[in-house]
């Protein structure tokens, strides 16, 4: 297991690859943070219907995964991981087209908001059942592994309460076995919708558990964009080099409710003052400004820029056709002809 | 109290039931402080110190400790969150409590509350209509409440049956319907309920589906039709000798459920209408159900996927001119 | 080869998948150089290394990494090792691969062999029939082959097919079963078979129950009827077209099947037919069910708890005087 | 967490109550071990349907649960737990109804074999399902404790095989945040039916779970009867004195087929000669002729006794009548206004 404590930043200003991935990982969770604000004013005017899970305080975290996969990975994102669908390459065009019902994006209708993905590109549509992903994104790097395909990683995330799941358990226990190149990251904001941590496991950190799935093990502050990009390098590259699951545990709070009709009011005052509750935007932000020679003025521009494609495509999207249930086959079958008339 | 929601007299049910009955407690995913995801137990952990606890999202073992309580003589009530999320409890639910007494004879008294049902927007895993494969097994009770009374009573006789019982709330009326008062008398579980009578047909079904049944035959009253509607309220047991009574009456028999079409209520009430009531019939028995595909999210497609008054009302033309 | 059981039957059409296909594998508990808990998969490890794979006691995660490997276009078969287990896999198989082509328009191309029904002794927990509960949700393919040959091509396929097949063997047909040869030509997936022609009524049955109907028609031809049997062999697509062809003929059905009554294959045909043959009815069509109690433990019980040939005859006598 | 390398045994030839509860145990063993043997005779001639798992090789484990139990407490045992059971006041009779189909065991015939129990005794039936026990002894606990009754335990026994199931991980992290008075015991027997332990986990100890779920881990010496009365007796005072759940990890080696029909040639010979394949039986004789002064003739008068009420109860029962089908309820629901009539 890996020493589960590392805690300091990699000094990155001396290098300028890791100081390049910084920036392009801050511009996407700024994206990730401005997308999901528009979402919520969408909402607010009732022109998404469902659900709506923000990544807000998590984007450092969901990003850090995102920047290191490739075309040919595997990713199973969850409910708050914006940036890392971002990351991943999903253009703000299909997140909004999704959002809006918009008949031209990928789920058409059918699905909604984040139970969206294009799985044949590797980017996986999640369903609602919390762990069972896990045995998904395994089962795909197992049919790799069968056809010969190497250094292919697969990656998914999960939440502190996700964890307490049988389908969790079954999942990264499999993958363990079976040794395959997958990442799990484990966002513990401290509480599962309303529940606490200390209702939800009764371990004296999440990361206790990595020793007994016989998985490499690491702590991550999730609200550290740099240690969040160190840790995930280090996941990511073991497990592409055949050292089997990794298990990442990153302690953040998240700073938003659950949905959003939640106002939180169970998170307590002490954490949203403790370290946990800093904004990663904002400590990204701030660090740019500090070590990247970045001016406030450059910095902006990018969040005006940002803002003018989130407007441009909304307003797009929102003149495109919603589908149309007379057009729909109203079959659940891809094998033609088994498919019953009614 | 002046208007009663159908979430508001759930969150009554429960709150009688904690207070007259200390073999009672309440278990599930943010049931405490916070009240539930629907608001379903708002205060109860506060009126009820210890009675009202949360659980891990692990919905086996939610149900696995309703079976080891249930047996140490408590009357665990389990909130899913959402009736979806109770299938990753499926095999606790069938294989463990719904087979203990038969097994054992030692009776495993516990109700799953299931929040059921689709509403515009929820999509494929937040909508779902589960009271068929419930139904299929052996040892289970399912409750599947229309109104704001009968959610109260129901959950409070589902309290107190000595079987496990499946609890269908359906999520589409938490809110929107409403009632004068709580009732103090009850219809027992395993009777249906002739909510309109009439002359011509008899549709047959319950939950959410009641309310367009409704709308539809009052419609069709402009046309000079009577229809009767009947409310099943529980799906098992079935009270088949009030549908067939019905039938007896109508000759005609419509069946709508906004469940999957294969092998649900909808079948299953016709299948005992054509082998026991074959001469009763001066039509062929109909049936209305969602449509065979998962619940879609758009809201477009979820009013076009389940039933609705109007296509009731279209399906009700058709059965009348068999 | 002299005389192939429907077992082998299974492991051969397995063997030819592997061979076909390399997109072919087999995951489940001791089916890997043990050969399976039924020996289904005997020697396939060895002959195809790498390919039949040893799972954990993990259904859930066993179907999910099915589901995965489909997704990247691999045909995995998942042998559960009673259908029983599948229960603990229920979420992942009827709200994840179910879902995923109507969600995604990507296939989810796999097969889970579920070893169904009673057996003397095998009790509540490993000899249940669970087609009606899966054939109940959109997307997934219920197959129930009743003979050597069917199994055998049904298989196939089931390998073929780009959905999900849930694919329920029959355990007491495993060993008991034999034909000549394996099959050279195949009935497509979806149509039923006239096993038997007849023409005083029909029997609508599948899996195990047809060789107990085929007894019971032979018993009744001594009383001069002629009983029509139709295997339907898939219960999901079901052949409404053929059984609605043979009640035009007989006039009369009797449907029969070893699960469950509530909501079963025995209630959504009699549904069909009785919407849309309800003119072809000279009789109330009627159904026989296992009784509805988990299945039973001791082999008296058991064998007084499903349908059997003398149950069906009394049943088709009661019928052929309505 | 206890020291998990705890193996040399107390001297308990000091101590006269430790004496005589190894005296106690292994004669309970020695019933075990015979009634089974007489359960595989009456199997191959017919008498018994169904499958017949043994203990065989687990009875020092199993009984040394069972010795600890008090009336009152919850005990849910599994498929090779005869030891157990009859430690917990299961009478042979009732092993011998429920085996040959008598009508008035305690399952009357609706159900058999393992599969049987008395609940309202505090004796649970198992399903077959495995893992799903563990929640279900801990919400008995939970009832006990919300009605106020204190220093009552619950037990129960698992497979290797068995702790990958997402219902052990559920149920086990439930009885953790919870803190229930609950011991778990995992009989590591190297196998789940052909299968491993290196197909079914990673880890390099199943031991290495207990920290993962924040419970105090046990390691045993599954053979060896001096060890696991040692081991369960401080894992069942710890739980009952409120310290939560205890997870005991036995090794051994299963001394027969995974049920009658198995030979169990995927056992290597490696193992069978290693100090896991000793027989727990034969080393408790030994103890007991070595250190306790017992004589081969006293032991072998325990065998002639044991057998001889094996037999005549055997005799009685297979005179009883079978259950009569046209007697029975048909009816699966206790409440009777809800039975449906055919
Ligand atoms: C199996 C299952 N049970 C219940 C739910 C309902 N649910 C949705 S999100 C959520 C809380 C998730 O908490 P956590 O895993 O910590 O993720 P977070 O929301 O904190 O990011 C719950 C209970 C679910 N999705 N899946
Ligand atoms: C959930 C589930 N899946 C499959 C089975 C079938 N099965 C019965 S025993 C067994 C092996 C159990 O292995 P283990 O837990 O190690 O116990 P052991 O037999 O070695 O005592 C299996 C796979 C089951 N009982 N439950
Ligand atoms: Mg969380
Ligand atoms: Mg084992």
């Amino acid at each position: 297991m890996e020493d589960p404590t590392l805690q300091n930043t990699e000094d990155w200003t001396e290098d300028s690859k890791a100081q390049h991935l910084y920036v392009k990982a801050y511009r996407i969770m700024l994206t990730a943070r401005l997308l999901e604000e528009k979402l919520s004013v969408l909402k607010r005017s009732g022109k998404i219907v469902g659900g709506l899970f923000l990544g807000r305080g998590q984007e450092a975290l969901s990003v850090a995964l995102g920047v290191y996969l490739r075309r040919g990975d595997i990713y199973a994102p969850l409910i708050r991981d914006q940036a890392g669908r971002l990351a991943f390459g999903e253009g703000i065009l299909d997140v909004l087209r999704t959002y809006l019902g918009s008949s031209l994006g990928s789920m058409r209708g059918r699905d909604g908001n984040v139970h969206r993905g294009r799985p044949k590109e590797g980017y996986y549509a999640m369903i609602s059942h919390l762990g069972v992903m896990v045995s998904a994104v395994s089962g795909a790097l197992m049919a790799r592994r069968l056809r010969g395909e190497h250094g292919v990683l697969g990656a998914t995330c999960i939440g502190d309460g996700g964890t307490s799941t049988g389908s969790f358990h079954e999942g990264l226990n499999v993958a363990a076995v079976e040794k395959l190149p997958l990442v799990v990251v484990v966002a513990n904001n401290q509480y599962a919708y309303s529940t606490p941590n200390s209702r939800q496991f009764a371990c004296n950190h999440l990361i206790d558990r990595a020793l007994g799935y016989g998985v490499a093990g690491y702590r991550v502050c999730g609200n550290d964009l740099g240690d969040c990009l160190k840790v995930l390098h280090q996941a990511t590259s073991a497990a592409r080099a055949g050292h089997g699951p990794q298990l990442v545990l990153a302690d953040l709070l998240r700073l938003a409710g659950h949905a959003d009709h939640d106002d939180a009011r169970y998170v307590t005052d002490a954490q949203k003052a403790s370290p946990l509750g800093r904004d990663c935007l904002l400590l990204a932000r701030e660090k740019l400004l500090r070590e990247n020679n970045s001016t406030e003025e450059e910095l902006n521009e990018w969040y005006e820029e940002i803002n003018r494609e989130i407007e441009s495509t909304t307003t797009r999207v929102l003149r495109e056709p919603a589908p149309d249930p007379q057009e729909e086959r109203w079959s659940s079958l891809a094998t033609n002809y088994l498919h019953a008339e009614e | 109290m002046n208007s009663i929601t159908y979430l508001e007299a759930i969150r009554a049910a429960q709150e009688r039931a904690l207070e007259e009955d200390s073999r009672v407690f309440i278990y599930g995913q943010d049931v405490g402080a916070f009240g539930g995801a629907f608001k379903a137990t708002k205060n109860l952990a506060h009126q009820f110190p210890g009675r009202v606890i949360d659980a891990p999202i692990s919905e086996d073992a939610m149900i696995g400790m309703a079976i080891g309580a249930a047996i140490e003589g408590m009357r665990p009530i389990i909130e899913m969150q959402f009736a979806d999320f109770s299938l990753c409890a499926f095999n606790q639910i069938v294989n463990h409590a719904a087979t203990l007494f038969y097994r054992t004879e030692v009776p495993c008294p516990l109700v799953v509350r299931l929040p059921c049902g689709g509403t515009p927007g929820s999509g494929p895993f937040h909508s779902q209509s589960l009271e068929a494969i419930y139904a299929h097994f052996p040892g289970l009770v399912v409750m599947t409440p229309a109104t704001v009374e009968d959610v109260y009573t129901m959950l409070l006789e589902a309290i107190e049956i000595d079987d496990p019982v499946i609890f269908c709330e359906h999520k589409f009326l938490y809110y929107h319907l409403k009632a004068e008062a709580l009732p103090t008398t009850a219809l027992p579980v395993g009777k249906a309920r002739i909510t309109r009578p009439g002359r011509d047909a008899t549709i047959v079904t319950y939950s959410a589906m009641l309310h367009e049944a409704l709308v539809a035959a009052e419609e069709l009253r402009k046309d000079g039709y009577e229809i009767e509607v009947v409310d099943l309220r529980s799906v098992k047991p079935l009270d088949t000798n009030t549908i067939l009574a019905s039938v007896a009456r109508t000759g005609r028999i419509l069946v709508v459920s906004e469940a999957f079409p294969w092998g649900g209520v909808a079948a299953e009430v016709i299948a005992h209408v054509s082998s026991e009531g074959f001469g009763l019939l001066d039509a062929p028995p109909q049936r209305l159900n969602s449509k065979d595909t998962p619940v879609p999210y758009h809201p477009l497609l979820w009013g076009t996927h389940r039933p609705t008054a109007s296509t009731i009302i279209s399906a009700l033309h058709r059965l009348l001119k068999l």
